[in-house]
């Protein structure tokens, strides 16, 4: 097994800035993304409530440095007024050319 | 009066609302599916611009122009009048003032359901037109009061994004969307949808007020958080702008029942378009402040008391 | 007999079940989405529920005494034989035993509403008030199954939970609920919501019952682990307390479509308000038994021969 | 034929189809939830098969035989039809060629219920056994444009795990499960079901063909990476598929309103069950492509101009 | 990118158990939870079917000290009798204080 | 709290390998697995839209020698034609008897 190391960020965010942050992710490199609704709690309270729209779940596998692009633009973007987490870990992956921008093998 | 306030407060619809609200009072495992009442919610709104629609293509023009400029004139009013309010008597802070004020400027569409279904069965029905002025008492609102915070400074959301979202929002779309539908389409066109659209509605309703009784429930535990005045405030504002939609709807030239209907849209506050263009447009605002008030206040104040009270003004100012 | 038997086994409602449990043994890759099926459950039983408590507005209290005490005790009662069968000839451990006893006690809706249909379609209709028979016979059965099982020392799950489980389930919270609400708004204030809640109600039954084909056919499979004793179980029991009830409905005072009603409804084991109980107040207890007993074998059993066989019975004793 | 066009494009359903794609180009946040959406599609199948199966119980033999025979055949030839184009005028790679042509040669059974309505509306009714040929045109084609790929040397999907996606997809399985409930049950035993599956259906078709709309304009953003050729194929195919259908309808001794709506079928290109089955069979071939061109193109280029020319074309040769 | 190290708790549980589990984690001090329906299969067999209700994943970034709370009261309490499994991973997030109690910064 | 190291393999796949996927990774030696409905997008452009059926995510915890095995079958049976992903993960979970075949334990 031929495994190569990237980021996995995840990103837990209300529905209303869900499109501006794929767009965003993308435009910083990531090469795809994976995505579900959820529910939460947190500082901001409940989100994500049966009659509100859902809250979604964002996870992207990205290179160590897009990953850092992708967590500070989404930090000083919206941490400040949004209902937004974002955190990051390590992960193996098989085909780890998929994962980094033009292709360059990682 | 009476007999009214009673027949409404009897009504499936209305008993359905208390009885989500009994349910998570018990802390019951029931629990309406999220993607159930979001398809309600479409159907609804898409089901009352149909008959709006269709309405509007069988009424003169002229009919229609006095009670729109009367309804665009109280949707840029109310925010103004209930911004006020908060900030003299409230004291509140401008940006949650502003978010509330464009809130119960705007209209909530199932509180409109719900009064016209109150007229008709008081036998005052009102004009078939009417869901043409729930549109255009949704947007201008939501306008007003994202100005009035936008008129003060720096501001963290995007005036350009939340604009967009109150113009292209679901609820717009959907009763502009079907009011153009069916007002194409006219009652011939109609004709074949209507099982679906016409007959289901009030049962479609009763389980979409299920949920709602669900959520006003939960909402209603962040009672304490918001403050006795915000609790006053969403008694009050209601009845102030209720009257003053009665009162001018009658002026405007609507029947009893279009005065009482606009009466109870005017006293109404958003809870699905006015809470997603401020989540945008003021992030800063507090929800816990305009979702309790109007979810958990007015709305279900309005659909118990309120429209059998606007409907018996309507009947002293009208008769 | 052989028409009623045919005509039930050829009802849409029936053919839907079978084309369910045929697209599992292809390996179809049809799939009724999870939201959908817990809307229809939810239709259903708000539906049963509106239907019972506008006939119990219409019906003078003295014709529901009688019928209701026998519901009551056949509830305490069929827990008790089914959990000494299972003892005695199946050698069953305390445990399981008992929690199979809470669901062949109590009820479930989908039998009763199949039963009501094919009554109905046989020239003899059950009293509208069964529904209200249905809310009695779900609780007391589940209460008696797991005392059974706390009568005997130590549990692992918790008797208050388990009992406000059964209390405020989603099954009894939408059935009493609904019935109070046919109750208070009478058949005037029913009119407007019937076209969604009573026009529409076969037809969702019917693709209700296409996911229960599918979920009671991937049940089978694990019938090997079950063992041949319960399947026999399954069979024969219902059969035992459907006569059972059938009898004792007519004494009661029920109707010949009444009693088979009651029957049907007493012979049937429950599959969603007992697993939820028996989850919380008996988690030790095996899920595979008494859900495969319930759905793979019981259910299917009823709806096929069941209901035709306790039908005749009815007019056999009855006429 | 102008006054049907525009009886046709101004129905709600196609309407609602255009105010789908409106809310996407204008970036609306309306969402039709997934499984609402995929609900509406069960039911639409569902409730075609019941239809059809409940017509075919009045259907003397005889009458079918002609026109299934025609189906199957043209089931056949239009795959390779569609196949020979692309490659000869396209020059398209073999297996994208071979996936259009199964989604070419198949049904879209969303344009045959619009057909159905359209040919009603225009006073020319189809026979009631048409979705019979739906469900015998739906297979062939997928069958024959994956063994025009696999004649072709090794392929990466598995030709049985195709077949068996084919017959036992969703759509099949509801459509001849639907018929065969609706043939057994026959009028009688279809009435219960009917308010839900016949009454509703219009309306269902129009709230599922605003998620349509949406999937449609979300699908020509990819226009560019089809390039043109694919474009003119979308359009110019289905010209020529429906004529041929029309034309071989009237010639099997259908109506003209059948000759119609066998034109549309044969016209129309899968974009349900074809993609499931070649995403399987032939998993190399590019999304982009038979998507881009069954569901942004063709689908829309027959619902609005495609039908009423069929039904024109029917006339004259019928007439 | 300024992150600190926490602890993401993922629990997966029926759906009975759902309420009270979101209770306890509360309790012993996460500030927040994330949460969707799943689906699963494990020695007792499928969870979360049709026909009964999903079964959920809770997802709760907090401290060290707080997710062996977190892991010790749910093994103690839940194991021998339902449906729940939990394992813990490490997260770098952004936003460190968010998720310690009383905010203490992290 | 007394835990053991697994591997935490989490597989994006279109909705049509699903069930092959599924079994696969029992036949492998897979104590359970947890799934949810996801949409994503990738390389071979959006899967899991509205008008078809969703993509899944599925997580198995398991030991690191059935963790290779399963993202070795993934890989070489799935990679070239299909929409899917495989990452691995380490996880400290409890009971780690539980996830171990035939229950030797970790
Ligand atoms: N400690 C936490 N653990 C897991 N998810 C969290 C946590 N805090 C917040 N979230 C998620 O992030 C969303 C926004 O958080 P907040 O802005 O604090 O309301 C919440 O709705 C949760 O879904
Ligand atoms: N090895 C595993 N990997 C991933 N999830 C699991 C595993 N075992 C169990 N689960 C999840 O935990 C739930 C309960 O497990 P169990 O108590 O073993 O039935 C299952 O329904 C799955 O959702
Ligand atoms: N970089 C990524 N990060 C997260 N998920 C991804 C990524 N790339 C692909 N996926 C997921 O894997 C699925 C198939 O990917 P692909 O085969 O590249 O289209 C996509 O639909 C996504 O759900
Ligand atoms: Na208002
Ligand atoms: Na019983
Ligand atoms: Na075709």
């Amino acid at each position: 097994m031929q495994t190569a190391s990237y980021r996995l960020v995840t990103i837990v965010a209300e529905r209303t800035v869900r499109d501006r942050l794929l767009n965003t992710i993308h435009r910083l490199g990531a090469t795809g993304h994976t995505m579900q609704e959820v529910q939460g709690e947190g500082t901001r309270g409940l989100s994500g409530a049966t009659w509100e729209r859902p809250s979604v779940k964002i996870e992207t596998i990205v290179t160590e440095e897009i990953a850092e692009r992708i967590a500070d633009h989404v930090a000083e973007r919206y941490f400040q007024h949004h209902s937004v987490i974002v955190y990051l870990q390590d992960v193996e992956v098989l085909r780890g050319s998929k994962y980094a921008p033009q292709n360059e093998e990682a | 009066m009476l007999d009214v306030l009673l027949a409404s407060l009897l009504s499936p619809v209305v008993l359905a609302f208390v009885l989500g609200a009994l349910a998570v009072t018990v802390k019951s495992d029931l629990e309406i599916p999220a993607p159930l009442y979001r398809a309600l919610s479409i159907y609804l709104l898409l089901a009352i611009g149909l008959k709006g629609g269709k309405a509007l293509s069988e009424t003169p023009l002229t009919e229609v122009v006095g009670p729109a400029l009367a309804t665009v004139g109280l949707g840029i009013l109310t925010p103004i009048t209930a911004y006020t309010v908060l900030r003299r008597l409230g004291r509140m802070d401008r940006t949650n003032a502003a978010a509330l004020a464009a809130h119960y400027g705007s209209v909530s569409a199932v509180t409109f359901i719900a009064a016209v279904t109150v007229a008709q069965f008081a036998g005052v029905p009102s004009e078939g037109f009417m869901p043409a002025l729930v549109a255009l008492l949704e947007v201008p609102a939501i306008i007003v009061g994202l100005m009035i915070a936008y008129a003060r400074g720096e501001r963290a959301g995007s005036w350009r994004d939340a604009m967009r979202e109150v113009v292209t929002g679901q609820s717009i779309v959907l009763l502009l969307g079907g009011m153009a539908i069916g007002w194409i389409a006219g009652s011939e066109g109609m004709a074949p949808v209507e099982p679906f659209f016409v007959s289901g509605f009030q049962g479609a309703l009763t389980l979409f007020l299920l949920e709602m009784g669900m959520a006003a429930a939960r909402r209603l535990r962040d009672l304490r958080s918001v403050g006795m005045f915000l609790v006053g405030f969403g008694i009050a504002m209601p009845i102030v702008h209720g009257a003053l939609g009665v009162w001018v709807g009658g002026l405007a030239g609507l029947s009893v029942g279009g005065a009482a209907v606009l009466g109870a849209m005017v006293s109404s506050a958003s809870y699905i378009a006015a809470p997603a263009a401020v989540r945008v447009g003021l992030p800063e605002a507090n929800p816990a402040y305009y979702l309790t008030a109007s979810l958990g206040i007015t709305f279900p104040f309005n659909l118990t008391v309120g429209i059998p009270l606007y409907l018996a003004l309507a009947k002293v100012l009208g008769g």
